[in-house]
């Protein structure tokens, strides 16, 4: 098929067909769940941190194809970062999808893989799908570094 | 069959390319396209009377006016109503139900009252009772469903009861195609001193309608899911009930005499019409009714009944589709209890991705809630994917649906369990 | 001035006749004529694009998103508002007044709190306030006019006061074109701790406007007023005000989520654009607004600056027209201090004997109480004629204004004393 | 002018111009007033009813030239006149005003000057104008029929 080129690259088809990272983590420093109750994306974060690093991520999920590979994604690009570095590509991503028009952003290096989501930018109500996971990281390195022992937090995309 | 060669010819979208590929428009339940007739009717309006409505003494005005009431008559002939006066111009039929709710709503429902509805309802024939209830204190009931997607009677003797002031029931589910048993429903309510709101926005497009069969005292519909332009929802309703409800919104054309601290409301329907009303295209929606009464509300009626039929045998050979147990199709089989609307999912394949890859390949579906949450919660789905037909739809387009929905399952099925 | 010749080629009806004669259309302050640039987006919507919009996954979904999304950015700088998610489209801005009170007003206005308006206000803007005034116990109180028309100060700063909490105040008078001090009227507004809504439909159409200079917390405005087509208004508010008011109407697109009983509204500006917004019309506007942008409303204010100039000197001339002292003219004579709105009466001759013999000459202008009766009341008449100008009118049909007002006389004057 | 000639015939301007019976009865057998407060149209009926026939009948009015016109033919054509014939006047005018679509229509004899205000048909916004006379002394007939001595009943138009 000549279509969907764009949007359901080989990459993106790759992560939403063997997602990375898969799973639970059982004591998390933190845990963290996102929904888009507009379109019904749903997943749950597991952090592991120490010494300021990524020890382990894990995600289960239920969502369409963006939501599931973007997740994946960023598990991948993540994990072994330092807080502060994974804060940098959380914002580098979002900047892409967000804010950026040029097609050539400046993703950290090694993180090229990530701009298979652009894609995505071409169909505004998708790009909802692509961000939930990384708000929900957001969210969880925010619980982090509060000390927040809480456990269930919650982040709603509207 | 209607003649769809024909038809098609008056619709100029339809010989759009999209992606490269012919455009198969079946989201018909979202909105409906538009014949020419009704996109010119808007321009000549603009280009040949353009002026503000009522109390207008030039030639503009007067011409307006009287093509604006014009389409009035034919929508009361359209519904079978008896007067023209029992018909109110609204911006989209959620604004008809919402005006129901703000006016009859506040002034005869009290704490303890019942309001009766279904669980297939549309947000817009919900959240205004969710207000109207958490406002009044009055306790919202919901009707059972049966397995594949229809009102159970049963259900229907047991909550609607003495306490019921209201049941507001769709005509027929957008995510389901079910058409319900208003007239059933009607006796119910009226037996307990109800009174009934039907939601006609799928109804009043598809099936021939008589508010005196359907025995309804409200009817809300939009004129752009029934060929007419977007920003026009009309609201029937009993001339009496209507006399009786106090004006919703205020302003210029709803009053008869102003004073600087009280008003004394216009006789209807202009009662409730309030500010510059959407001319233009209230006179298009004249052009669309006219469209639909020569092809004959019957005539449309039957062709969604042969479209719906090659549907459902489609569906029910998912095996020869290649598509295995995968295709779950939700609502009623049998095509003369449902319209052409059909709701389903793929296996695990979120609804969103079916919608897109279909998309790419010309053919444009809905995926999602359908703004029915409560109704997929209660199938335990995000969502689902949803074709929907009209009078110049085609079975080699719904062949088209289906070969579209294998090259779906072959870029997204096969995804590692989770 | 600006280059009418030029301009009025976009206009088709323009070069309409009515009753044989060349149409001049002097109606403007009621609803304005519309370019083919406006007229043009319409059809090219339905013929290309129409589709229902959020949330849709398809091309023609994704398509109308965008272009009805862009209208806003536009809005939002036509009136340099700061974010475009304070943009709410309504149906008209009677609707969008009616907003206001109903979500605000019943949420923050109490038995005893005043609301201080203008014996100027249209209806729309009057209406409103009555129904929240019977309906919350609150107080109107209305501000005192000059003798031309304009609002007394000294009034307003007596009236405005500790028990205020929203002055309403109409931007420019749809009667005497009276441009009124909305800045100087917020700052007392706000020293109380009041909010100031201003009714916008007479003055963004016709004066460069900003939200930042009118220092107010409510703008409403008519896109009919300003070239866009009939169906679409517009409400601007501070966004904080937005985000605490709760939602008005119920249904689709208004929610985030919904369960059976209870909903969660969407954020802001969908909260309140509950069902199928008017797609179409709205990205019509947006056609309107890139084509008032292109002239520059600097220039639109010049031109009618210049026509209003030149009919004070005819109204001031009225001997000389042969009209005697018949000629009453309404609202301030400073060109610099109104708009294009003149409104008058000619002896004793009814303001409908008027408007029908200027019809029959093809000079259509508005007779009666525009929507005004209190002002009507006060000023001690049944109605007034009203011509209005816009960006393609010409002195020569101001010239044509005069010469059928000379018919007139001839025809009805010499009543006999009744 | 070529124009207005249906509407400002010679007729209703020699009626508006000089209005019939314009004026007040001291003792009327009853008094309606006439309002249309959309137009600002006002006007009072005096009637004077004696052995069932219209005695005496005249009015006061401020309104447009159709509305007064009409009043004044109004006058003219049932002074004079039995109740009951009165009654038949103002049921077949408002008939040729409101619905027949013919322009012929069966005025009883000697009433045909009323048949200028046929013009009026074009204009439905005036229509109402040419009426609010007519409705007010169907109100005033009602009043005498019923002997009913309140002197000032009101019709309003909308
Ligand atoms: C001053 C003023 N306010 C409000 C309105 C109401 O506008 P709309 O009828 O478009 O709601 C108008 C126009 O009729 C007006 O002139
Ligand atoms: C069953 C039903 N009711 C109500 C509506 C609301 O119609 P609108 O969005 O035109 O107000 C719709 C359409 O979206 C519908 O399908």
């Amino acid at each position: 098929m000549s279509l969907s080129d764009e949007l359901y690259r080989e990459t993106i088809l790759d992560h939403y067909h063997h997602p990375r990272n898969r799973g639970v983590i059982e004591k998390p420093s933190t845990l963290v769940e996102g929904v888009n109750p507009l379109c019904g994306d749903e997943l749950t974060l597991y952090l592991q941190v120490e010494d300021s690093k990524i020890k382990d991520i894990k995600l289960t999920a239920k969502g369409c194809s963006i939501n599931t590979a973007s997740g994946s994604m960023m598990t991948d690009a993540v994990l072994g970062q330092s807080i502060a570095e994974a804060q940098k590509i959380i914002d580098s991503f979002k900047h892409m999808m967000l804010e950026s028009r040029e097609k050539d952003v400046s993703l950290p290096e090694n993180m090229e893989e990530l701009e298979a989501l652009q894609g995505v930018k071409k169909y505004p109500v998708r790009i909802k799908c692509a961000i939930l996971p990384w708000n929900t990281l957001t969210q969880a390195i925010k619980n982090v570094s509060a000390n927040n022992s809480e456990k269930s937090t919650k982040v709603e995309m509207s | 069959m209607l003649n769809t060669n024909e038809i098609r010819k008056d619709f100029p979208i339809l010989s759009r390319e999209v992606n490269g590929k012919k455009l198969i428009y079946l989201d018909n339940a979202a909105t409906s396209q538009k014949p020419i007739q009704v996109i010119d009717a808007i321009s000549d309006y603009y280009k040949r009377y353009n002026a503000n409505v009522h109390r207008g003494i030039h030639t503009l005005s007067e011409e307006a006016t009287t093509a604006y009431e014009e389409t009035r008559e034919l929508i009361t002939d359209f519904i079978k109503a008896d007067d023209s006066k029992e018909i109110i111009f609204t911006a989209n039929a959620t604004a008809a139900i919402n005006l129901v709710a703000f006016s009859w709503g506040k002034a005869n429902i009290k704490k303890g009252d019942e309001i009766v509805l279904s669980p297939m309802e549309h947000h817009s024939n919900l959240v205004p009772w969710q207000m109207l209830a958490k406002e009044t204190g009055a306790k919202l009931l919901f009707l059972e469903l049966t397995e594949d997607g229809q009102i159970d009677m049963e259900s229907a003797k047991e909550w609607i009861g003495p306490h019921t002031k209201l049941v507001a029931i769709t005509q027929m589910s957008n995510v389901f195609g079910t058409i319900n048993p208003i007239a059933e429903i009607a006796k119910l309510a009226h037996a307990r001193g109800a009174l009934l709101l039907v939601d006609g926005a799928q109804g009043v497009p598809h099936i021939p309608t008589s508010v005196h069969e359907l025995q309804c005292d409200f009817l809300a519909f939009s004129m752009h899911k029934m060929l007419g332009p977007t920003g026009v929802g009309v609201l029937w309703a009993k001339r009496e009930i209507l006399e009786a409800m106090p004006p919703f919104m205020g302003g210029g054309d709803m009053i008869s005499s102003v004073k600087l601290t009280s008003f004394t409301a216009n006789e209807l329907p202009w009662k409730f019409e309030a500010g510059t009303p959407n001319i233009a295209d209230v006179i298009a929606s004249g052009a669309a009714i006219t469209y639909l009464n020569k092809i004959g509300m019957q005539a449309v009626r039957e062709h969604e009944i042969e479209l719906s039929k090659y549907a459902l045998s489609l569906f029910a050979e998912t095996s020869k589709n290649g598509m295995g147990d995968d295709l779950v199709l939700y609502g009623p089989l049998d095509a003369s209890k449902r319209g052409g609307v059909f709701s389903f999912n793929l296996g695990d394949i979120h609804p969103h991705d079916i919608g897109q890859i279909l998309s790419d390949q010309g053919v444009a579906i809905r995926a999602g809630h359908h703004c029915c949450q409560p109704l997929m919660n209660e199938l335990g789905v995000p969502g689902t994917a949803r074709a929907s037909f009209y009078i110049y739809n085609t079975k080699e387009e719904v062949d088209m649906l289906f070969t579209a929905l294998k090259e779906a399952k072959k870029v997204l099925g096969h995804v590692s369990i989770r």
